[in-house]
């Protein structure tokens, strides 16, 4: 299959565009794999690709019941970032950020990773204090960290209202360079683009029914388009977790499926350039490469599978954002949308072999899996292949709720709802 | 030529002028004109310039669903950019602008972007901007290199950073029945329901209700359509039990039938009323929904159907009918099925030449002849339009012969000479309401349309909604649904009758004619019919990747016109019929809304104040106040010319020296209250309450289910079964919902009631060596000596004529006592003592020396209990009873909760002399280059004037093992390093003589 | 979403807080079975489906209730007070119409 | 007695506000009760629970949730299973209270500062109400003399109809002065007068 460049681009472009290939095979799936990904997303995707790339495992399945892509991996507000509190998520998390760093040539596709910057702003002399803690954590990790006054944060970003008079003043912000968007689809095309050469089959519009057994072992998934038997299955299926474990008769998790909602602007001129984070809310909000603003805030806070947003947390999100945003008040929300979110314990993120023989899962990241993409495809396939976590995914086990190991960034225990 | 103003005509004002600007250029245009039809009227053809191409662009509609022709509204400073311009009402003063053009509309140096057009394809930022693998440019530099290009190419209209000073609301409203559109169905539908007594609301986006009876020139019982709706509004006006909303757009489905609509109160006006809002936010709880929406007009795909001059048909039919304004002299018309005769006839009746109907279909109907006679329109039946010619305004058009079977053009082209094109691509129902409530739409092969889906909420459809899309069938669609809605009988009557032109609702299964040149599916964001066939090359041709890799239906008008027709391409290229390809569900909202709507109320105004008793007090002496939650508590009294610190450490000192007085208030407090109270409060703390004595209190902890430490406070027993709680300030909701959750949930049979008195009590708490001479000199009613008033003892009696208790306790480690009296006599009482401390030297005190104090005391606040920390680590094993179980007893030792290397709680104090950093880490060997290896972090610091040393509380790993060794503060962030001591939390009087006196 | 509290009425959700899994049993306070003590507090029934939550009413009566919730459609097929023990004098007239 | 101070005192005016040459059709007014008691029985003991208030106040509650009534002088309403708030002019409700409500009926609790009684009278209260709180204030979902639990985002709100067009709302003491300026506020656009 063609590189892209600007040349392959050129050259098309004379013929009239008429040679491109699809961007990946549609096969249909043969009957048996070394390795079948439940969930066609970002993090089944990249797992496929680096379980082909890093470990030459290339007889996989990647299965979807959908289009490929249609989950949160094409649901979320774009931001990537590594300025987590506790060291076992800022490791992770600034390891998939050296992934993304590279990750356009790697995958020979433009993911438009854009290191803008992510600002946190603090609204107290605590806040602010304790964002310190969480930026030395970083430091001491060698993530790069750094705090900016308020005058410095006007400079960046002069729409924002840094009044006295708010009310809740900005008094600075802890700012992460490294951290920025990327182009949310472009990333599930370019792993399945990348998977595909390497021999991964991807197979859309397939629904896993439910899971083959070898007496105790998970052998293969019954699935909408027939059985497909494997040696090992793996499960990445974000806010489809509770379902597909129940389908392999576990019927409770350490998890929570909620809705996230997003919303997106009328394009605009360029107004903001970092990703902004409103510290006395749930407010976050960046702009496209096509001019939208890109913005959230808090989960619903119920279960729901229903990608079905409620009014009260529309309103709760635009009242924080006018209240950075004042001048926002004429511009208009285009659109809104939601994901499901599978909602762990402590807010953390599971990978692990298991439960079950066989069996290999990925799930728990809350409304932060996006950005988690590339390192969760990459420890994931390691436990895959070795059969054993990497020091990076060690701790994010599935027993680590009933040892007391929980790794909570917000410190809200066993509440999903606060995480 | 170009368009005009006819001389009769439409619903404007001829008789009243009004003027307004558009990019600096003065116009003039009559009351009842949109920017787009005043405009029109004056013979402007450019709008616009597309987001990609920035070619440019004319009105494609007269509605909502304008792709092209976006404004910027300007009100001073306050900018409110990408409206169209169909929606823009004038008024007097207005000001709008066009935008993402440079230097202006007219010469526009980004259009250079179409000689790209055939490499800027769908895909293409994809396909390349990785860059070099090394050098200067590798990882992502390359691509921010370019994307800074781009982005400032891209977007439309520009956003501003001054606070609009308008205002907006939200109406929380209550109906049986929302009427959503009020054309011939949505009227009928109102008023049926109306008329079963029904409280009926009807909401339109328009500001004339009526809908297409407004323009469609039809009769209505013997009346033209238009004075029908009129009078029908009337009567609905003065019915108690019905709400007119016009200017409202319906925007939001929502779970169990709550629906969002957005009034555009005062937009049309130049000087809004007084108090009187921008906009309206509207949230209907319905008991059911009549969707009477209609329907929108497609256009066809055939190349130049973009240039300026070429138009909806309706729209055009619009413009002359409501305003009058007529969008050419020479028109054409193009059309695949029968609603644009219609057009034709009306185009003439208000005086423009109308010079060919090209129509793909080779056979027409007598009726539609005749209308084309009528309109004296040259027919070319199994036509099509192939090609425009023109620049910013169209001067003509070609011809070919078309086969409707297999679409091949046949023979030559032939030109015709026009100022404007009318094109109809058919009608798609606007269903999307019914999409945001949960159904899937279905395909209707006859009217080449998607049809609302069944049901999933309590709604029913009517009218062009539902694919009916004569005025007779929306008549008597809408009474039924009204009734229905209402949960009225059908009773046999009379319906209005209609006359109507006739008309096949049923289009030709056409959607592009391909000939040579770009065809515009997508005009906003220049998506071409090639680009959808490029998608579909490269494997993106389910419907939502068509819309992600292309961006179809992602610009502002959200596809309202251009989803179908790309489908149908997509469905073409696949072979496949277009349900297959699939539909996209709609979303909220149905078209933009205004962020400040959303916001409401709370723009300007995000969160309440919560205020002490003492509030004012504490400003009018001096304090600078500090916001902690909702609350606001004295930082500091500063002193003038003082600093923070130079303030704090006043304060502090003074208060260990003689006495200081703090306002407590915003602690949080609950009434426990009932026979099983103390049963509960055992459960609920780690320490038993139970054996409490009445008159007096004991500092208890309460865990989380997991066994990690949720909060602290004292509880004071007031009565046998009658106990007050306190908690911390900042968890005071938290631990109100944790015990009622208990109560209900979990110990029903628990016969304890548990109430906020938060706001019942004043508190002010007041410590120091000579505290206790200060209560003794104002309290009456009570002693407060060590044998009255012992430690944790609680006493009644009176200060200045106030009736108050006051309980023997310590925050500060000083003899201190917290004083409550009901908090509309709070600042009575602390004006007392106040008073009474003065010939003592009694100082206020704020929050920096509270925290000081507590700091050299070593008490742990939020920033110690912070969620991660087991009671253990924070030195509070002690308070875990081994007596009974509690809330958290059975999770508290699980293997992760009692490792020896968890962080606990220690004291630091800086061996460097200079001031401490929160938030600073702790490490065993500095590294300033690389700092690593952190075992902690601190969580609290001042300034000692106890110990006349910078300390710290800190959370270190091991940290009790580590008392009286070195480490050092590494703070990279703000570049402090130095050597610290690790010691005891308990930095100061750790034996408490002080408190105990 | 509305949620029909039993004393209130039909209530948006803005008003209620969700408090989680309805199914989940806490142990005896004393019990010192710590895998039903682990269950209790981290291991959630999560269905595509009916329900069975917890809710706090906790912008109005303040009551704890039961909801059987669809959390595919979110619709709501049943509401009770947890404690199970107000008498029906303390239900909302409007409940009794339904 | 030492008068309970208003929190709402900076920001009371008296007279006529915001678009008011065009008629005044709200009031607003605190009408600073001398107690306001919360009652709550056990399951069970209801009906003896408003048996004393019936023998304190004289006030008879309706049956129903959120039942309610009001003299002028006293009021009642329930807000919540078993629980009831008590306004009245005079102070002393809650040792009144204390006499007849025993530990087996249920608990009295006094709020007389903790919560500060706002009224809103006139043609537009419902209108106004309307713009905070998602309840159907009309007259037939919210009779007279009834009662109701409700917030308004972190505001909780205990209101009662007082008349017709006329509603007391109380709230937390802490929030009465910014949920004051809001009501005024948004009382603005139909002109109000504060008395």
């Amino acid at each position: 299959m063609a590189e892209y460049s600007a040349f392959s681009l050129l050259a098309n472009a004379l013929k009239g565009n008429k040679d491109w290939k699809p961007a990946w095979r549609k096969p249909d799936p043969k009957a048996s794999y070394d390795v079948i990904i439940i969930g066609g997303g970002g993090h089944g995707l990249a797992t496929a690709y680096y379980l082909a790339k890093e470990h030459g495992i290339t007889n996989v399945a990647v299965v979807e019941k959908g289009w490929l892509g249609s989950g949160n991996v094409g649901r979320n507000t774009t931001a990537v970032r590594s300025n987590y509190l506790l060291p076992a998520n800022t490791r992770f998390y600034e390891h998939s950020m050296k992934l993304w760093e590279n990750l356009s040539h790697e995958l020979n596709y433009n993911v438009m990773f854009s290191q803008r910057g992510c600002l946190n702003l603090a609204h107290t002399p605590a806040q602010f204090d304790d964002y310190a803690r969480r930026g030395n954590a970083m430091r001491h990790l060698g993530v790069d960290a750094e705090l900016m006054t308020k005058t410095e944060i006007k400079r960046l970003i002069p729409a924002l209202d840094i009044s006295d008079s708010a009310r809740f003043p900005v008094v600075g912000g802890l700012m992460q360079r490294r951290a920025g968007t990327a182009r949310h689809d472009a990333v599930a095309w370019g792993y399945a683009r990348g998977a595909d050469r390497r021999g991964v089959d991807i197979i859309e519009n397939c629904e896993v029914t439910g899971f083959l057994r070898d007496g105790d072992r998970i052998s293969g998934v019954t699935t909408s388009r027939g059985d497909i038997r494997a040696r090992k299955v793996a499960v990445a299926v974000a806010g489809s977790t509770g379902r597909v474990m129940q389908m392999a008769g576990i019927e409770t998790m350490p998890i929570e499926s909620h809705v996230l909602q997003a919303f997106v602007t009328e394009s605009l001129k360029p107004f903001i350039d970092t990703v902004v984070t409103f510290g006395m809310g749930h407010f976050y909000m960046s702009q496209s490469d096509k001019g939208g603003l890109i913005y959230g805030g808090d989960i619903d806070g119920y279960n729901s599978y229903a990608q079905r947003g409620n009014l009260p947390v529309v309103d709760e999100v635009m009242s924080e954002m006018l209240a950075l945003f004042p001048g926002l008040a004429r511009v208009r929300m285009l659109r809104s949308w939601g994901g499901v979110c599978d909602m762990s314990m402590d807010g953390s993120p599971i990978i692990t072999a298991g439960p079950l023989p066989g069996m290999y899962l990925n799930c728990g990241w809350c409304y932060g899996g996006f950005k988690a993409t590339p390192a969760s495809g990459w420890c994931f396939a390691w436990t895959i292949a070795k059969d054993q976590p990497h020091d990076l995914n060690a701790p994010f086990t599935l027993d680590r709720f009933h040892r007391g190991l929980v790794i909570d960034d917000k410190g809200q225990g066993a509440n999903p709802r606060l995480h | 030529m170009s368009p005009r103003r006819a001389d009769t005509g439409g619903r404007i004002d001829r008789l009243k002028t009004i003027r307004f600007t558009f990019d600096g250029t003065a116009y003039t245009g009559h009351a009842g004109d949109t920017l787009a039809s005043a405009l029109l009227a004056k013979g402007v053809t450019l709008y616009g310039r597309s987001f990609k191409y920035h070619r440019p662009r004319g009105l494609l509609t007269a509605g909502v669903e304008e792709p092209n022709a976006l404004v910027t509204v300007l009100k001073g400073e306050v900018r409110e950019p990408n409206i169209p311009a169909t929606m823009v009402e004038i008024h007097d003063g207005l000001v709008a602008i066009s935008q993402n053009r440079f230097p202006s509309l007219a010469w526009d140096i980004n259009a250079v972007n179409q000689l790209g057009g055939k490499i800027l394809s769908a895909g293409f930022y994809y396909k390349t901007f990785m860059g070099p693998v090394f050098g200067p440019l590798k990882g992502t530099r390359f691509w921010m290199f370019c994307e800074h290009f781009i982005r400032r190419a891209a977007g439309l209209g520009s956003a501003g950073s001054a606070k609009d000073p308008a205002r907006y609301e939200r109406m929380n409203a209550f109906c049986d029945v929302l009427v959503v559109g009020s054309g011939p169905a949505g009227l009928m539908a109102t008023k049926a329901a109306a008329d079963q007594g029904a409280r009926v609301m009807l909401a339109d986006l328009e500001p004339h209700f009526g809908g297409s009876a407004n323009w469609s020139e039809e009769t209505i019982d013997g009346a033209p359509a238009a004075d029908w709706a009129r009078r029908t509004v009337a009567q609905l006006a003065g019915r108690d039990n019905v709400r007119l909303l016009p200017r409202t757009t319906v925007w939001g489905y929502y779970d169990n039938n709550t629906l969002a609509a957005l009034e555009r109160v005062s937009d049309h006006k130049e000087h809004p009323g007084k108090g009187e809002p921008r906009h309206r936010y509207w949230a209907i709880r319905a008991k059911s929904v009549v969707l009477a929406t209609g329907a929108f007009e497609r256009p066809l795909i055939f190349p130049g159907n973009d240039r300026p001059g070429v138009m909806l048909a309706h729209a055009a039919e619009r413009y002359a009918n409501e305003f009058g304004v007529l969008p050419g002299e020479r028109i054409a018309l193009f059309t695949n099925n029968d609603s644009a005769y219609r057009a034709a006839v009306a185009l003439k009746k208000a005086g423009a030449a109308v010079v060919a109907i090209a129509d793909v279909r080779p056979e027409l109907s007598p009726e539609m002849r005749k209308l084309a006679a009528e309109a004296e329109a040259e027919i070319f039946a199994g036509h099509a339009v192939v090609a425009t010619e023109g620049g910013k305004a169209l001067s003509g058009l070609k011809l070919q012969r078309f086969d409707l079977a297999n679409g091949a053009l046949i023979g030559d082209a032939r030109s015709i000479h026009a100022d404007c094109l009318l094109m109809s691509g058919g009608w798609s129902p606007t269903i999307h309401l019914a999409s945001q409530a949960g159904a899937k739409a279905e395909w209707n092969a006859a009217r080449q349309a998607f049809l609302p889906p069944k049901p999933t909420q309590s709604w029913i459809g009517a009218g062009a909604f539902t694919g009916s899309f004569s005025t007779a069938e929306a008549i008597a669609e809408g009474r039924a649904a009204g009734l229905a809605a209402a949960g009225g009988q059908s009773t046999p009557s009379m319906l209005p009758t209609v006359e109507a032109v006739p008309g096949d609702p049923d289009p030709a299964p056409v959607f592009e004619i391909r000939a040579k040149g770009k065809s515009f599916v997508d005009f906003q964001h220049d998506v071409t019919a090639e680009d959808v066939r490029l998608a579909h090359r490269e494997g993106f041709v389910s419907v939502e990747h068509l819309k992600r890799y292309t961006t179809l239906g992602m610009a502002t008008d959200q596809g309202k016109s251009s989803n179908v027709p790309g489908l149908a391409i997509m469905a073409e290229a696949l072979g496949k019929p277009i349900p297959e390809v699939g539909t996209t569900r709609f979303r909220p909202p149905f078209a933009p809304v205004s962020i400040g709507s959303l916001a409401a109320e709370r723009f300007g105004d995000l969160k309440p104040e919560r205020l002490t008793p003492m509030h004012d007090w504490h400003l009018a002496n001096g304090a600078t106040m500090y916001s902690a939650g909702l609350w606001y508590r004295p930082m500091i009294y500063g002193l003038s010319g003082e600093t923070v610190e130079q303030a704090y450490v006043r304060e502090a000192k003074a208060t260990r020296e003689s006495a200081g007085i703090v306002d407590v208030s915003t602690l949080g407090k609950i009434a426990v209250q009932g026979p099983d109270a103390a049963a509960f409060l055992d459960r609920v703390y780690t320490n038993m309450f139970s054996t409490l004595a009445v008159g007096k209190a004991r500092y208890g902890l309460m865990l989380r289910e997991d066994g990690l430490a949720f909060d602290d406070g004292t509880t004071w027993r007031l009565g046998e079964q009658d106990f007050l709680m306190t908690t911390t300030t900042a968890n005071a909701g938290k631990v109100m919902q944790h015990l009622e959750y208990f109560l209900d949930v979990i110990w029903p049979e628990l016969k304890v009631h548990v109430t906020s008195v938060t706001d019942e009590w004043a508190g002010a708490a007041i410590g120091g060596p000579k505290a206790r001479q200060i209560l003794a000199a104002c309290v009456t009613g009570t002693s407060v000596d060590n044998a009255t008033l012992p430690f944790m003892g609680i006493v009644r009696g009176e200060i200045s004529g106030v009736p108050v208790m006051i309980c023997r306790l310590s925050f500060s480690g000083e003899m201190a006592f917290e004083v409550y009296s009901g908090a509309g006599h709070g600042t009575h009482v602390w004006k007392a003592l106040v008073e009474a401390g003065k010939p003592f030297g009694l100082v206020t005190y704020g929050l920096e020396a509270l925290g000081t104090m507590r700091i050299e005391k070593g008490h742990v606040t939020g920033a110690e209990i912070d969620g991660r920390t087991t009671a253990r680590d924070l030195h509070l094993d002690w308070m875990l009873s081994k007596k009974k179980p509690f809330i958290g007893s059975a999770m508290m030792d699980r293997e992760g909760l009692i490792a020896s290397d968890r962080l606990e709680l220690v004291g630091l104090i800086a061996l460097d002399n200079r001031p401490l950093n929160g938030g600073a880490h702790i490490v065993e060997e500095v590294d300033e280059a690389n700092p690593h290896d952190s075992i902690g972090h601190i969580t609290a610091c001042c300034y000692s004037p106890a110990l006349g040393r910078h300390i710290a509380l800190a959370l270190v790993e091991g940290g009790k093992a580590r008392h009286g060794t070195r480490a050092h503060v590494s703070d990279p962030l703000r570049n402090r390093f130095g050597p610290v001591e690790i010691v005891s939390n308990h930095f100061f009087d750790p034996d408490g003589s002080r408190m105990h006196g | 979403m509305l949620i029909t509290c039993p004393y209130c009425g039909p209530r948006d959700v803005i008003e209620f807080t969700y408090q989680g899994d309805g199914n989940r049993e806490r142990p005896d306070p004393a019990s010192q079975n710590f895998e039903a003590w682990n269950a209790y507090v981290y291991d959630r029934l999560n269905p595509a489906g009916d329900h069975n939550e917890i809710w706090q009413h906790s912008g109005g009566c303040r009551a704890h209730l039961k909801v059987v919730r669809n959390t595919l459609t979110h619709e709501i097929s049943s509401v009770a007070f947890a404690r199970g023990d107000h008498g029906s004098a303390a239900r909302h007239k409007a409940e009794d119409k339904a | 007695m030492v008068e309970h101070q208003s929190p709402l005192e900076p920001e009371f005016h008296v007279g006529s506000h915001g678009n008011f040459e065009h008629g005044v059709e709200i009031i607003l007014t605190e009408t600073r009760p001398g107690s306001i008691v919360q009652l709550a029985a056990w399951p069970g003991e209801e009906k003896r629970l408003i048996a004393a208030i019936r023998t304190v106040t004289g006030l008879a509650l309706p049956d129903g949730a959120g039942g309610g009534v009001s003299d002028g002088v006293k009021s009642v309403f329930g807000f919540a299973p078993g629980k009831f708030t008590v306004a009245d002019e005079a102070e002393g409700l809650a040792a009144a209270f204390a006499k007849v409500v025993t530990s087996a009926i249920g608990t009295v609790t006094d709020l007389s500062h903790g919560r500060t009684a706002i009224r809103i009278a006139g043609p537009k209260a419902e209108w106004v109400l309307a713009k905070f709180f998602a309840i159907d204030f009309s007259l037939p979902a919210f009779p007279n003399g009834a009662g109701r639990s409700t917030a308004h985002h972190d505001v909780f709100a205990q209101i009662q109809r007082t008349g017709a067009d006329q509603f007391d709302i109380y709230v937390f003491r802490s929030f009465a002065r910014s949920f004051w300026k809001a009501l005024c506020h948004a009382s603005e656009e139909v002109g109000y007068e504060v008395q």
